[in-house]
């Protein structure tokens, strides 16, 4: 194969990586409980269906946090291919959950690549997580208790009590603070990915980086299809809460001033049979964690970390009080409708805020893009192999 | 009384058994007296017809030195046999082939294609070889190089065999003795030598240490020899273990390591093997690297193992080397 | 005047021990559950680092102890039941009927050769047959036919005696009875040896399931001359010689779902394996998957190396993780990931062997303390390496944990001269 | 000689001789044979009829020789031999010839077999019209034992054969018990340490009447053979005697300072020293060779217990059976290796034993310069496994398990030290593989070197650089102190030991087993047996168990009341030696000797040290040396019979 990318000539001496003791115990705070207990042998990559070929995980990864190797930590994309299949973790003659490990590690890549430093705080302080809710939830409660239009007690007038242009604004004005953190992120993800494992930063042109983009970002955002080779029933049930969260997402906030009227809540609109499927989705795929992580019935549920549950409780208070909204518009009780419907707006805010760009929700921005460095990545390294041999 | 009748004849030799026994000094004169020489070619003006007139077994003793070359020491010595009472192997040659058996390594062909041609001190343009009939006058049968050299015993009945290189005049002495004595001891036993290995009477064989373990070996020009201490432990590779004594450790009083002339004792089949049995015994390594190191010290384990045997030893012609 | 002892347990260490106190003068009765002594070493090929013929140093051991004055050997027997205390222990031994008289069978084998009941042979783990009545295997020490009365077609039938009949010396006895010996010993040393571990605890290497995996001790039937196929290395599903061969090394052992102990003697035991598969088949590549090669005894190291240097045998530092087999060819596909460079592979090889970790057997009559790892519990592993936690009890060999021969017959040394002590009223 | 009549007897052994081979046919081959007068077959020669057979035709048919041609003679010459002398016949009159191993167990050619039979049968009858009657070899057996070496191997094997009955002289060369185990520290799965084992056995010892303990004595010369072995000692003075109270006087005036071996160097002791921290060293001790008798000690003892003039004593005791318990010398890295001797930061592995001590120099606690390390690599295969040129090629078998029951108890101590271990291969082999997953779980850090890791010391700070072959890549780890895990090598006297004991050695140095699986505590020298790790390396336990083995063999052969050897050994043609100490030199197990007579030398078979190897006969230059029952006119017969073409 022609070298495709440009490389500088590297220099002979190489880099030395120095040991450090710090990285062990933080990823053990981010819910890594048993890694160490790793003896080496490899059979996690070798079970797992994933990894072919270079990349390598879950032992690899292992190996270097436990002897603190942070720049090779940072540099890779594995942890985000990883989809949580168990099987390393099923098999492991150490039981050192290499599963988990991987999911700590990604929790931790997730406090590196926020630069406000705010996902660190969540991660590692359970206070901090339910402080930081508690005032969002508060701000939103403030703006509502002043911004709130007339309220209308004789029938349910969602639109008059929370005007449209108003939760529209917010909502756009959050929506778009948070895609420019999470871009942000993803971009310095992509500074950190990029590096070579002399810790040189890769420079990809520019159509690459946008062909490659085309081919993969979107497929996988769309599809996840590589979580089709993980577990095919784990997909099933992904597939099913990403489709339903975006169906809400879209009809909740793109779609407000259609969803979000003061006529009578009608089940037989479109939107509404939308909204009513996005809601089952979500309650069943919320329902299916949280019996999942109950029972601890499969190796990626085994190992919960508060932010895990916190994720699952928000969603649940978030649908519960959306459906609440929905019955109590229904049935046209007024008054319910109004503070249910805030209830909900002060758990959906601090709900999107903490959770895509700092939290466990960023992954759906992580995973596809990891798969879009890592084969950047590979071409690069394998341009360098054809260079050099 | 008629003297005994002797015939001494050399075939294969250097000579020096023939000088061994005019080594015998006065006392040649002793055997004069006792016995009537009627062929001894060195040094008495008898011919072949000679021999041929006398009636069979008449010769009381021949003393033959010198391994079977030609075809005329064949010829010479199987008539010696049939006018002989007793045939007595004299010297190492005889005995084993000596010195000269060694040639047995390379065949015929090479050996005249070496010496009347390649040999570095040869100048012979004309690439002139030893001929087997001559015409001229009249057809002259030549002597032929045989295709190996032979020890007496290979060729003909051989009776004692009286060992050296060559034998000493003591040995040689008390050999005739016995001869003389007409007290023979059984057939084929060696005359005039001891029934033991050579340590047995070497003066340097009290100061041997417990145990011999040679690290190297060397040969004599390498090292400055002390005396007064077993050779053997000086590395240098003495055969005096495994060869027979009587000669009274003369080289080994000269500071010089036994090479073996006196040959293998009664127990033992095969002298050059026995020595190199004996010798690797001795011999201490771990490696290798070792064993390497030190057959690199022997370029000529044959010179040094057969050098007076190889005719006579088990290997007999089979081993075959190319001139270097 | 000295009491005598009981060793239960005829393998190795068994035989040492009761070797050692017999030429001390003391009566030892040595127990053996199976119709022959010798265990699972009477089974190995080769021994490692100096690949001497098991059996060539074993069987004269074994004849040893039948030729032994002091020594009375009490074969296809078990304890029952064991009461007493140190110095004082009386024991009960069922001696289950061969229904061949001891004393009149000379071992010829015509019965074998008549007997018309095959059956699956464990000596050679079931990879041939044997007749119903039988010798363990051709050294067996005694060299008494046995009846196996499970297949035996007159016990199952009614019909045959076939062997009865061809007995030139009418040892065959359909009549004898289980026989209870009671014994008062002064102490009781158990040598009561192993079991391999059920590999099918480790389900993703397809032992049972593919024709060509096997066990190491089935290997070392299939390299044996005395074994299945007279030492001819063939795969069991065709009966072609392997080009390659992969063993695997910790199956079920440092695993802490199944054993989290190692079994000490795997890697030696496979790397000779696969020297002795390179002496009978030649051109046969084989690889060593391993994590941690524990060649930590005298001379093994440089058994390692040698397998390395000279036998050229391949070794790979990892845990496989799976086997499948391609159905076509019935190879197998070993999946495992490179350590240095963190690539993940897959093998393919015409046979596997699993290195599988062992677990202890001991005797039901006694009860001992355990760890938790189910190993027995020691008395005192420094001041009292020997011993359980009962008085006068010792326990030697694999028993006592995994341990390689040497180990084994250190350890029967060390028993043999406690109990003597005791036999003779010390302590 | 008298003309030889020999009787033939052939074997079917059920089927698996007579399965192969046509004994019928053998029998009438036989019957043709030289100085064969009888043939006979049977179902199975080594059954009572069997052997009625022989003994009856050896008294009808006046038989003064007997063939068996049956199974490998490993197993049933004895029971032939039996036969003989039962019949009045010399056992060794008897030759076999194995046709079942060598023949019909190795052929299924039935006709080839039946030939090869034949041809066997026909060299046997060969050596047997050869072969003369041997005596064996009759000694008393001398009660006593000697064991060399005080460590726990030795003590064990002193108290199990006191224990037994038998008196136990129990030689040290240092001038305390105790051997090395008694410097270690805590033990791996106990709450016991080295000391506390040792001190035990040391109590045990003391009190055991049937044991004569010899502390600073050395072993000189052994003689004779087993079940009589004259054994010279030599007692070197401590010129301290029981007296002394321990003041510590003496220690405060003695002007010499010497490294203190028993701490590894760590500390300094005087000329006058505590040979050891524990309760049991009773007494202090001057070591002769640094003490320059300036007379300082002997001035301020308050309790007259030191006399400078004490001398060495030698003694001679007699005894039937020697242990050699020598042990092993940790291996001591060279200055540079692995920066050891460069810094006080890098330590070994007992170094650190001691430093963890409560009764070390720091009294158990791990301080460097005063400081306790923050970080801490260990450095596994130090002199072993061929890692760096001076390093032994083998396995040192207890450093694995020994290095992480250390870490255990640091992290125990100081559970927030970093610890790193760079290893090689992690052996804690059996039930030690537990100890590998405790240290993972106490968060040790596991990284595997390919080659020898660099260890860097500048100024204050330690790297160590190597090549991580889990992760393909160089990596360093800086530390604040290095411990390597040494390995354990040959005893510094070991090949004295060795000469004495006149026992073998294998490359390595360590002495050598009789056979490395099924005699290992036992030297290819009859009556001399070996524990502890001075055959080879071993932990703790494994060297206390072998020291009950080898006190077992030994009890083995004192309880007996006489040895008897088979007489197949070489023999001397004294009319034939020239005494040229060839034999000598070669004999494995020092069985031949010079003797001096007349001024004239020849060598001597010691009997009750041969083990009939032959290799004096094959070596012997002058064919002097003959191996009994293997002469070279027997072996000469059967070679030629062998050849012969009927």
């Amino acid at each position: 194969m022609k070298s495709e990318v440009i490389l500088k000539q590297p220099e002979v001496s190489h880099k030395v990586l120095r040991v450090s003791p710090e990285l062990p115990s933080k990823l053990i705070e981010l819910g890594a409980t048993k890694f160490y207990r790793c003896f080496n042998c490899g059979n996690c990559t070798a079970i797992c269906p994933l990894t072919e070929g270079k990349v390598s995980y879950p032992r690899k990864l292992i190996r270097y946090s436990l002897l603190g190797l942070e720049d090779r930590i940072l540099s890779s994309a594995e942890p985000w291919l990883c989809y949580y299949c168990g099987e390393c973790s099923d098999y492991c003659p150490r039981d050192a959950e290499p599963g988990s490990f991987m999911m700590a590690l990604r929790r931790y890549l997730t406090t590196k690549y926020d630069w406000t430093g705010l996902s660190r705080l969540l991660y590692f302080s359970k206070k901090v997580e339910v402080i930081a809710i508690m005032i969002l939830a508060a701000i939103v409660g403030l703006l509502i208790y002043f911004l709130h239009g007339p309220i209308v007690l004789d029938r349910v007038e969602l639109e008059t009590f929370a005007p449209i242009h108003i939760v529209d604004t917010a909502g756009l004005a959050v929506f778009f603070i948070l895609a420019t953190l999470l871009i942000t992120n993803i971009y310095r993800m992509y500074r950190y990915v990029m590096r070579d494992d002399q810790g040189r930063r890769i420079k990809i042109p520019l159509k690459f980086l946008i062909t490659d983009f085309i081919k993969t970002v979107p497929l996988h955002f769309f599809t996840q299809m590589k979580f089709r080779l993980c577990k095919v029933w784990n997909w099933i049930n992904h597939l099913i809460i990403v489709y339903g969260y975006a169906a809400a997402f879209i009809l909740f906030v793109p779609l407000l001033r259609f969803t979000q009227t003061n006529e009578p809540f009608l089940l037989v609109n479109p939107l509404s049979i939308l909204g009513i499927l996005s809601t089952i989705a979500l309650i069943y795929g919320a329902s299916v964690a949280i019996h999942g992580r109950v029972k601890k019935s499969q190796p990626m549920w085994r190992y919960s970390h508060s932010t895990d549950w916190m994720f699952i409780l928000l969603l649940l208070v978030t649908v519960v009080t959306g459906i609440l909204v929905g019955i109590f518009r229904l049935i046209g009780l007024p008054l319910a409708t109004y503070i249910t419907y805030s209830i909900h707006l002060m758990i959906v805010a601090p709900f999107l805020i903490l959770e895509v760009p700092f939290a466990k929700w960023s992954h759906l921005a992580y995973r596809p893009f990891a798969i879009y460095f890592a084969g950047l990545k590979e071409r690069f390294l394998a341009s360098r192999g054809v260079m050099y041999v | 009384m008629e003297k005994p009748k002797m015939a001494l004849y050399w075939c294969a030799s250097c000579g020096g058994c023939e000088e061994a026994v005019v080594d015998l000094a006065e006392k040649i004169l002793d055997v004069i007296n006792l016995v009537d020489i009627v062929f001894w070619p060195v040094a008495v003006d008898f011919k072949i017809d000679d021999v041929e007139k006398l009636p069979d077994g008449s010769i009381v003793a021949s003393l033959i030195n010198g391994g079977v070359r030609l075809s005329e020491h064949e010829h010479v010595v199987k008539l010696l046999r049939r006018k002989s009472k007793i045939v007595v192997a004299y010297g190492a040659c005889s005995s084993w082939g000596g010195i000269p058996g060694l040639a047995n390594l390379y065949d015929k062909e090479e050996i005249l294609k070496y010496v009347y041609g390649d040999a570095p001190s040869v100048d012979n343009p004309g690439g002139v070889r030893p001929r087997e009939k001559h015409v001229e006058e009249v057809e002259l049968e030549l002597p032929s190089f045989l295709p190996r050299l032979l020890p007496l015993d290979v060729v003909i009945d051989v009776d004692y065999y009286i060992p050296g290189c060559p034998p000493t005049p003591e040995v040689t002495w008390k050999a005739l003795e016995i001869l003389l004595s007409g007290n023979l001891p059984p057939k084929g036993s060696v005359l005039g030598a001891s029934d033991r290995a050579l340590c047995y009477e070497c003066p340097l064989n009290n100061t041997k240490p417990d145990k011999i373990l040679l690290k190297d070996i060397k040969r004599p020009h390498q090292v400055i020899v002390d005396p007064e201490k077993c050779l053997l432990t000086q590395e240098l590779i003495c055969l005096g273990p495994v060869t027979r004594g009587g000669c009274g450790a003369l080289c080994i009083k000269a500071a010089m390591p036994c090479t073996g002339c006196f040959g293998s004792l009664d127990e033992v089949i095969d002298y050059g093997g026995k020595a190199v049995s004996y010798f690797a015994s001795i011999l201490d390594y771990y490696t290798e690297e070792d064993v390497e190191r030190i057959l690199d010290r022997l370029p000529d384990p044959m010179g040094v193992f057969y050098r007076y045997t190889l005719p006579a030893s088990r290997l007999r012609g089979k081993i075959k080397t190319t001139m270097r | 005047m000295s009491k005598p002892v009981l060793v239960i347990g005829g393998g190795i260490a068994g035989i040492q021990a009761a070797l050692d106190l017999a030429d001390q003068g003391i009566q030892v009765y040595l127990v053996e559950k199976s119709p022959s002594i010798g265990g699972r070493m009477a089974q190995l090929d080769k021994t490692f680092p100096t690949l001497d013929c098991a059996s060539c140093i074993l069987t004269p051991k074994m004849v040893s102890v039948a030729r032994h004055n002091n020594i009375k050997l009490l074969t296809y027997s078990e304890v029952i039941e064991v009461s007493g205390r140190a110095g004082d222990f009386n024991v009960k031994i069922l001696k289950k009927p061969r229904y061949v008289e001891e004393e009149n069978c000379i071992g010829c084998g015509e019965c074998v050769a008549k007997c018309p009941s095959r059956v699956p042979d464990e000596f050679n783990l079931k990879m041939s047959n044997r007749k119903a009545i039988y010798f363990p295997f051709p050294q067996a020490v005694p060299l008494k036919a046995t009846i196996d009365k499970e297949h035996c077609l007159f016990f199952t039938k009614g019909v045959c005696r076939v062997c009865e009949r061809f007995c030139p010396t009418k040892a065959i006895n359909f009549e004898q009875q289980p026989k209870t010996i009671e014994l008062n010993v002064a102490a009781i040393i158990i040598a009561t040896g192993y079991d391999l571990i059920d590999p099918s605890l480790a389900p993703l290497y397809g032992y049972g399931k593919y024709q060509n995996v096997y066990t190491s001790l089935e290997f070392e039937r299939l390299v044996s001359s005395t074994g299945p196929t007279n030492g001819e290395i063939i795969r069991r599903s065709d009966g072609k010689h392997p080009k390659s061969i992969a063993f695997i090394q910790c199956v079920c052992s440092r695993d802490v779902k199944i054993n989290p102990n190692c079994s000490a003697f795997c890697c030696m035991a496979s790397v000779k394996e696969a020297i002795l598969a390179k002496e009978h088949l030649g051109d046969v590549d084989c690889t060593i998957f391993y994590m941690d090669l524990r060649a930590f005894g005298k001379g093994y190291q440089e058994f390692y190396k040698r397998a390395m240097e000279e036998f050229n045998i391949k070794f790979i530092k990892a845990k496989p993780a799976k086997i499948e087999e391609k159905p076509e060819t019935k190879n197998l596909l070993i999946t495992y990931e490179e350590q240095v460079t963190g690539v993940k592979r897959v093998l393919e090889v015409d046979m596997v062997v699993l290195a599988v970790g062992v677990k202890p057997v001991y005797p039901e009559a006694i009860s001992l303390e355990k760890n938790e790892d189910g190993w027995v519990k020691l008395r005192n592993p420094y001041l009292d390496p020997v011993s359980t936690s009962i008085e006068g009890v010792y326990i030697i060999g694999v028993a006592a944990g995994a341990k390689d021969i040497p180990d084994s017959v250190t350890q029967a040394g060390a028993a043999a001269v406690k109990a003597s002590i005791l036999a003779w009223g010390g302590g | 000689m008298e003309q030889p009549r020999i009787g033939v007897y052939i074997c079917h052994c059920g089927v698996n001789i007579a399965g192969t081979v046509n004994v019928r046919e053998v029998v009438e081959y036989a019957k043709n044979l030289p100085n064969v007068v009888e043939a006979k077959d049977y179902v199975f020669m080594c059954s009572a009829p069997g052997q009625e057979i022989i003994r009856e035709d050896i008294k009808k048919c006046q038989l003064n020789r007997v063939v068996v041609a049956a199974c490998s003679p490993t197993m049933h010459e004895h029971t032939f031999r039996t036969v003989l002398a039962e019949a009045g016949l010399n056992p060794y009159l008897l030759e076999m010839a194995n046709i079942r191993e060598h023949c019909s167990w190795v052929h299924t050619d039935k006709v080839a077999a039946t030939e090869k039979a034949k041809k066997l049968v026909e060299i046997a009858v060969a050596k047997a019209s050869t072969l003369e009657p041997l005596e064996e070899i009759e000694f008393k057996v001398n009660e006593n034992l000697l064991i060399v070496g005080g460590g726990v191997a030795g003590m064990t094997a002193a108290l199990d054969s006191a224990r037994r009955g038998f008196r136990v002289y129990l030689v040290e060369k240092k001038p305390i018990l105790g051997g090395n185990t008694a410097r270690l520290g805590r033990l791996a799965g106990t709450d016991m340490r080295g000391v506390d084992v040792a001190g035990s056995m040391i109590e045990y010892v003391k009190r055991n009447g049937m044991i004569t303990t010899l502390t600073n004595t050395e072993l000189v010369s052994v003689d004779g053979s087993v079940g009589n072995f004259k054994v010279t000692l030599l007692k070197k003075p401590t010129y301290v005697n029981e007296k002394c109270t321990k003041c510590g006087e003496c220690v405060k005036v003695c002007p010499v300072e010497v490294p203190n071996e028993y701490e590894f160097g760590l500390t300094k002791r005087k000329a006058i020293y505590l040979p050891s921290p524990a309760s049991y060293a009773s007494t202090y001790v001057i070591d002769g060779e640094n003490c320059t008798k300036c007379g300082e000690c002997v001035k301020i003892c308050p309790v007259n217990a030191i006399n400078l003039e004490e001398e060495s004593e030698r003694i001679e005791i007699y005894v039937g059976a020697v242990i050699a318990a020598c042990g092993y010398d940790p291996y001591e890295p060279s200055v540079g290796e692995y920066g050891y001797g460069l810094s006080n930061k890098v330590i070994t592995l007992f170094q650190l034993n001691r430093l963890l001590d409560p009764e070390g120099p720091t009294n158990g606690e791990l301080k460097i310069d005063g400081f306790v390390p923050r970080s801490i690599a260990f450095i596994m295969c130090v002199g072993s496994l061929n890692t760096t040129p001076n390093s032994y090629p083998y396995c040192s078998r207890m450093c694995c398990s020994s290095t992480l029951k250390d870490i255990l108890l640091l992290k125990e101590k100081y559970p927030n030290i970093d610890v790193y271990v760079i290893y090689k291969d992690m052996r804690t082999y059996g039930r030690d593989e537990q100890l590998y997953l405790t240290a993972c779980e106490k968060f040790v850090k596991f990284a595997r070197f390919r080659e020898a890791p660099k260890v860097s010391v500048t100024g204050e700070s330690l790297e160590v650089t190597f090549f991580e072959e889990t992760l393909g890549e160089e990596i360093s780890i800086p530390v604040d102190l290095v411990v390597l895990a040494v390995g354990m090598k040959p005893p510094k006297d070991v090949e004295k030991i060795r000469t004495i004991l006149k026992v073998g050695c294998g490359p390595e140095g360590f002495l050598k087993e009789a056979h490395l699986k099924l005699r290992p505590v036992e030297a290819v020298t009859d009556g001399v047996y070996l524990a502890g790790a001075v055959t080879g390396p071993k932990n703790v336990v494994e060297s206390i168990t072998s020291g009950s083995a080898a006190a077992s063999k030994a009890v083995g052969l004192l309880c007996r009341e006489k040895v008897r050897i088979e007489p197949t050994i070489a023999s001397i043609r004294e009319e034939l030696c020239s005494g040229c100490g060839i034999c000598v030199s070669v004999c494995p197990y020092g069985a031949i000797i010079i003797q001096i007579k007349e001024n004239t030398r020849s060598a001597k078979v010691e009997p009750a040290l041969c083990k009939g190897c032959g290799v004096c006969a094959a070596s012997c230059p002058s064919g002097a040396a003959q191996q009994l029952k293997y002469k070279d006119i027997q072996l000469k017969a059967q070679i030629l019979a062998a050849t012969y073409k009927r």
